[in-house]
């Protein structure tokens, strides 16, 4: 017996040990760094409230968030409000060519996030695509797309619809469609089918699509700072600032805390909100 | 029992799971040419005794020997064992054939041996046709087929057979018994055949361990299992039957029901105090039944269904007191027709009578 | 929480992963024959890295950086080890000095050190001496400022004389600035202070005036004027050829910028883009921004094979042919006295006749309080 | 309006939805290989054919080794957490026991917290604790532990319908533990493991964020495109991407092609 529990120990443990090591601790460094100073390029190490003080009282930091807030809900339900009938027609009608399907969603991922929101940026900017085909014809450009909160939100939905959609596929491939059938057979229509039977048993599946997006949306550096203008600055930009050009880390890491904190409680709630008996979780592990 | 002619032997094993005993102390002794069966309820720990002899388990007391060779702590992949899962668990990646051969080639044999073997092993089970399909493409008697094949073509030490059955619809079941027996006696070799279904261990089996709470409760020949069940709970648990509460009257010979009017002569062999409670268990078949108008004793009562079983007929009874009793008789032309009164009987040599609470006793 | 404590057995394959691991952890710092620099990627000529590698038979090992202040974090977590040559501009080479992050240099190793421009001799650039010791520190590379480009078909070109123009209404919606925090709050400083007149004031150093270290109160109304220009602002480009695009589309009409969008629309002219009036005011009336690029090199690296190759390295960027070739790629004016190879058009686009100019511009500088002038832009950013 | 009239209706509605997702999310890819082919990378409208920036790249050893690096950061990142990941999956499903769902939402944490967040802390730490510049492992630790959780939810989404006692029969049929995972196992979860590693391959190949702070002095392509921002990211790195566009493309399009291969054989 002793083989099966060691076994089933390094089975368990190794994982555990790497995140603990490089997941957890990293984590607990920053919250130590939070409660230290930066001056001039250099970390104090006083235990302060400060930068806490300063992120609570500071009208800058809370509007970032506020920003970042409204941004990340408004991405993530717009996405989940695409990418459910993307991955329907995938999951229903894709047939063999499904992997293809998923796979032409990935193809995008491998060029890097910075150049395609320079392209994005060549696309949606005053002399690109869009409006310069605008100019062209002789219309006046469209001055929301660039340099607004308007052309963040699009470059949002380009970089986290493949995610959503490939969450909200997966949890779908697994969904049994007799089921539909069996709620047809009872006298539900389309409508009631998918809301009485579709929708719930995807709901876990879907909030996790959600959460994939919500989380980075929230935390977004580049978007802002390529697309977002002079009033697009958002939370995440404003804490990648704080590491990379002002040099104050002390205040960074107590956005960064902030952030870590405030996903885990929008995490829980969701999590709560949700009865995960109803979406049909039979709960894990079967020994 | 450590006689030289036990070809697998298994002793004093024990699993437990914390403080819950899986298995306790069984000892049970397999000859070559055997076909055992274990029979038992699900959770009985049969599963556990067959995973322990196939080393997928570990038992934490007692030794296992094939052959005389002790195999306690011998990886299961070195058994030289065949095995039969419930549900067959045929490697769905991989044709008929490449199944077959899968425990050849484990076992690193030549080429042309394996084609050698399954060409024989697919011969017998009538699977020639269908090698090169996917296990997906069978129907669950192929499917079960292949899997027998699976644990035969590298002539196993043994075969263990997990419910291998229990998935089959009931003809094709019945079809099944048969072979399997056939393949046991033409391969010479033990076949441990664990199921929870009676008639399967019945009608296979050399002989069947009853195992019940992780205690083996009878071990013999299939017809003195049937016949002289050595515990109530054989006795309820194999075959068919009726139970009934019953005191031994003061002169130490007679049983009278407590809730009938019918009281029948102790047999010669039992040995009851007066005033025992016991429990008298009847199998269906060994009922009386006589209509009410001939007389006589009996317990009255009223039949309120019939249902035809092939060559049996099926009484369904309902005695005067409201308790439900069923009567297998041979099928005749003129049936006992429904709402007759009739008299339940028995004869006393045919029902087997334990004191009451000696299943509790014993644990 | 988890019934994982760290067991004898996982701290043993933690330990035996690590052994493992180790020859990747083998800091680059082991490896002999590279060459590794901290640099700005406009730098970067291929053709002529390859020419040195095969010349010196090493690898060299560029990485980039975007802003001083995040190549100088680079360095403090432990980068003087992994970098031999840093780039820098304005007052930082005295910092990472002062912070032991740089070893001093020895001009006469580097032959193409004669040719500098007079204010860039090793003599009379101070910039890159360190101020106790006397200590040469670098090399001077490139120069300019950070002025206004515009286009003087819809911005009359007196109008550019003063900084007002950035902060002007008449141009809503069709200015631009760098989105670096450090210049603009600067430039703002120099408005900020000409119209208080607090700049000969005692300022809060006790040393003479320098933009970058303000009072709380200038910085208050540095605060203000950006958040005023901000509704102006079509947008604070991140990149080159964003700007490029801007202005050549007309989007923008002023920006404040190194002058090297400036040279590349003039190139883009010159070979056939419409034509549009561009110019350059390198100094403004209430002051402008200047800054020197410069090659440093770290004190990881000691006297000896690495050293001399750092120089020869640093020999070869200042060389005339490879300086003008940087200059036309990165449109940057150089330190070198390029006079003899360049034509006329040259000298006047690359500056080579002002370089006395350098002088009276404001070297970029490390703020007086990061804090203080994070804050004041996130203030600015939030707004 | 027949059934079988609304279902198309349906089908096809959703047809031209998908087709224009696609178009939306290949625009900016077709973007990136315009401008590779122009001699204004900035406005390539209308598209030339123009390969210089090819020719360049083929010599450019900086962005080759930049490359390199990624590719190098991309496997080892993909593998590990692929590992981990396994590791994990079948700890949960197997051994776990009640502690499943506590150790479900631990694995799964590192997806909930930002990767800049990830990157940033992991490098307060190394530097707080070892005075330590990031260097190519730190900077494949780092993107594993993001990489590890998809991984694991990926593997867990495939394995949950595993049967285990697919292992026992191959054991019994006298396979050893290793052979069994790698004859029986391993060929039939691997969409699952493939799905984990080309995921984890993709995310880390162009993952800024965590590599970042992480890299030191090894430049790989995020890095270099970060460093060329101020200046202008240069056609050699358009070309670059687009040939690993093109590359990848060819390979589904080979896929493609057997799968109709494969039909017709059936």
């Amino acid at each position: 017996m002793q083989d099966a529990n060691l076994q089933r120990r390094l089975i368990l443990n190794i994982p555990t040990a790497f995140l603990l090591l490089f997941f957890v601790l990293p984590l607990t460094a920053l919250v130590v760094l939070s409660f230290w100073q930066t001056e001039n390029y250099k970390i104090v190490h006083d235990w302060t409230l400060m930068n806490y003080t300063t992120l609570a009282t500071e009208g800058a930091y809370i509007t970032f968030f506020l920003r970042s807030l409204v941004m990340a809900v408004g991405v993530s339900v717009t996405l989940v409000a695409l990418a459910w009938p993307i991955a329907y027609f995938i999951v229903r009608y894709g047939g063999r060519y499904r992997i293809i399907f998923s796979l032409l969603l990935v193809i995008p991922f491998l060029s890097g996030e910075v150049l395609r929101l320079i392209a994005l940026q060549g696309m949606l900017g005053p002399a690109g695509l869009v409006n310069g085909a605008l100019i062209r014809m002789g219309a006046a450009p469209l001055r929301m797309i660039m340099y607004s909160n308007a052309a963040s939100f699009i470059a949002f939905i380009y970089l986290y619809l493949p995610l959503v959609v490939t969450t909200v596929y997966l949890s779908l491939i697994n969904f049994d469609f007799r089921l539909a059938h069996a709620a047809s057979a009872c006298g539900a229509n389309r409508f009631r089918i998918f809301t009485e039977v579709v929708w719930p048993l995807n709901l876990s599946g879907t909030i996790v699509g959600f959460m994939l997006a919500f989380i980075p949306t929230l935390s977004a550096s580049l978007v802002p700072r390529f697309l977002g203008g002079p009033n697009g600055t958002l939370y995440g930009m404003s804490m990648a600032q704080q590491f990379g050009e002002s040099g104050t880390w002390a205040l960074g890491a107590a956005m960064g805390v902030v952030l870590f904190l405030f996903s885990a409680v929008a995490l829980a709630i969701l999590s709560y909100g949700v009865d995960l008996r109803r979406t049909g979780f039979t709960g894990l592990g079967r020994q | 029992m450590s006689n030289a002619s036990s070809y697998i032997r298994i002793d004093n094993v024990s699993r437990r799971y914390g403080a819950f005993k899986a298995l306790d102390d069984v000892s049970l002794d397999i000859s070559k040419e055997e076909f055992i069966a274990i029979l038992g309820p699900s959770g009985s720990g049969k599963s556990t005794l067959l995973r322990l002899i196939a080393g997928l388990d570990r038992p934490t007391e007692g030794r296992i020997h094939f052959e005389g060779k002790d195999v306690t702590e011998l990886a299961p992949h070195k058994r030289g064992i065949g095995m039969v899962f419930q549900e067959f668990l045929l490697f769905p990646h991989r044709t008929v054939r490449e199944n077959l051969a899968f425990p050849l080639r484990m076992r690193n044999e030549a080429k042309g041996e394996i084609e050698e073997r399954v060409e024989w092993v697919a011969g017998i089970l009538s699977l020639s046709t269908m090698l090169d399909r996917y296990p997906s493409q069978l129907s669950g008697g192929q499917q079960q087929r292949v899997a027998l094949g699976r644990g035969l073509v590298a002539r196993p030490t043994l075969l263990l057979l997990d419910e291998p059955l229990a998935n089959l619809d009931r003809e094709l079941r019945q079809e099944m018994e048969i072979e399997i027996r056939r393949y046991q006696k033409q391969l010479g070799i033990p076949f441990i055949y664990v199921t929870h279904n009676q008639e399967e261990a019945l009608s296979m089996s050399d002989r069947i361990a009853v195992i019940n709470n992780g205690r083996l409760e009878a071990l013999g020949e299939r017809q003195a299992i049937y016949d002289h069940p050595q515990t109530p709970f054989v006795a309820r648990f194999v075959g068919k039957s009726s139970k009934f509460q019953g005191v031994v009257e003061p002169d130490g010979a007679t049983v009278r029901l407590t809730r009938h009017d019918y009281e029948f002569a102790l047999p010669s062999d039992k040995t009851f105090k007066p005033g025992d409670a016991v429990e008298i268990f009847v199998k269906n078949e060994r009922f009386d039944i006589t209509p009410k108008q001939h007389g006589g004793a009996g317990i009255p009562s009223k039949v309120v269904d019939v249902v035809l079983r092939g060559p049996f007929l099926e009484y369904v009874l309902e005695t005067d007191r409201g308790d439900t009793v069923i009567a297998v008789k041979p099928k005749r032309n003129d049936p006992i027709p429904l709402q007759e009164r009739v008299l339940l009987s028995w004869n006393p040599a045919d029902c087997h009578i334990f004191k009451d609470g000696a299943d509790d006793a014993r644990r | 929480m988890f019934d994982t404590k760290l067991t004898r057995r996982s701290v043993l394959v933690a330990g035996a992963t690590t052994a493992l691991a180790m020859p990747f952890v083998r800091p680059s710092w082991a490896a002999p024959d590279t060459v590794r620099a901290l640099m700005w990627e406009a730098y970067l000529l291929p053709d002529q890295i390859t020419a040195f590698e095969e010349a010196n038979k090493v690898k060299f090992v560029p990485s980039f950086f975007d802003g001083n202040s995040e190549a100088y974090n680079k360095l403090r977590v432990g980068g003087s080890k992994e970098f031999d040559l840093v780039q820098a501009d304005g007052f930082w080479p005295q910092l990472y000095f002062r912070e032991g992050l740089l070893r001093a240099v020895d001009y006469s190793k580097v032959p193409n050190a004669s040719g500098y421009l007079p204010e860039f001799e090793a003599e009379a650039f101070k910039v890159l001496s360190d101020p106790k010791s006397g200590k040469k520190i670098g090399f001077p590379f490139c120069w300019g400022a950070y002025g206004i480009t515009y286009d003087a078909g819809k911005v009359q070109p007196e109008r550019t004389e003063t900084l007002e123009c950035m902060f002007s209404s008449d141009y809503s919606g069709m200015l631009s600035t760098s989105a670096r925090f450090e210049e603009n709050i600067a430039l703002a400083a120099l408005l900020v202070t000409d119209r208080l007149g607090s700049r000969d004031k005692p300022r809060p150093d006790g040393k003479p005036f320098n933009p970058y270290v303000l009072s709380d109160e200038e910085l208050a109304e540095v605060e203000k004027l950006l958040i005023q220009q901000k509704s102006l602002l079509l947008t604070r480009y991140q990149d080159n050829p964003t700007l490029f695009q801007l202005l050549q589309s007309g989007a923008v009409v002023a920006a404040t910028e190194f002058a090297q969008v400036f040279r590349q629309l003039l190139t883009a002219e010159a070979q056939g883009a419409a034509p549009v009036d561009f110019r350059h005011a390198l100094k403004m009336k209430e002051g402008g921004l200047g800054w020197v690029d410069t090659w440093l090199v770290t004190s990881g690296v000691q006297d000896g094979a690495k050293f001399d190759l750092c120089n020869s390295f640093i020999d070869l960027m200042i060389s005339p042919a490879v300086m003008k070739k940087i200059g036309e790629v990165a449109g940057c004016s150089t330190t070198v006295d390029l006079r003899s190879i360049s034509n006329e058009t040259e000298r006047k686009l690359f500056l080579m006749d002002r370089s006395n100019e350098i002088a009276d511009l404001f070297m970029f500088d490390q703020p007086s309080s990061p804090e203080k002038w994070e804050r004041v832009w996130s203030n600015v950013q939030a707004a | 309006m027949s059934p079988s009239f609304t279902d198309s209706l349906i089908k096809w509605t959703l047809a031209a939805f998908l087709a224009l997702v696609f178009a939306f999310l290949y625009m900016p890819i077709v973007h990136i290989l315009f401008a590779s082919l122009s001699t204004r990378p900035n406005f390539p409208y209308p598209p030339e054919f123009n390969v210089a920036s090819y020719v360049r790249l083929s010599t450019n050893t900086v962005y080759q080794s930049a490359f390199l690096n990624s590719l190098l950061l991309a496997s080892c990142t993909a593998v590990l957490s692929t590992v981990l990941g396994f590791l994990a999956t079948v700890g949960v499903l197997r051994f776990a026991g009640k502690r499943a769902l506590i150790y479900a939402i631990f694995f799964a944490a590192p997806l909930f917290v930002s990767e800049i967040l990830l990157g940033i802390s992991s490098m307060a730490l190394y530097y707080m604790l070892f005075e330590l510049q990031g260097n190519m492992l730190t900077a494949i630790i780092a993107n594993a532990v993001h990489c590890f959780s998809f991984c694991f939810l990926i593997m867990a989404a495939m394995l949950y319908k595993y049967d285990w006692r697919m292992n026992e029969a191959a054991i019994v049929c006298g396979a050893s533990p290793l052979r069994s995972f790698f004859e029986v196992m391993l060929p039939i979860t691997w969409p699952g493991i493939m799905g984990s590693l080309i995921t984890a391959f993709v995310l880390s190949l162009n993952g800024l964020d965590v590599s970042f702070y992480l890299l030191g002095a090894t430049p790989t392509m995020p890095s270099v495109a970060w460093g060329a921002l101020r200046y202008g990211v240069k056609p050699e790195l358009y070309a670059l991407s687009s040939l690993i566009n093109i590359i990848v493309f060819a390979m589904i399009i080979a896929l493609l092609v057997a799968i109709r291969l494969k039909r017709k054989a059936v």
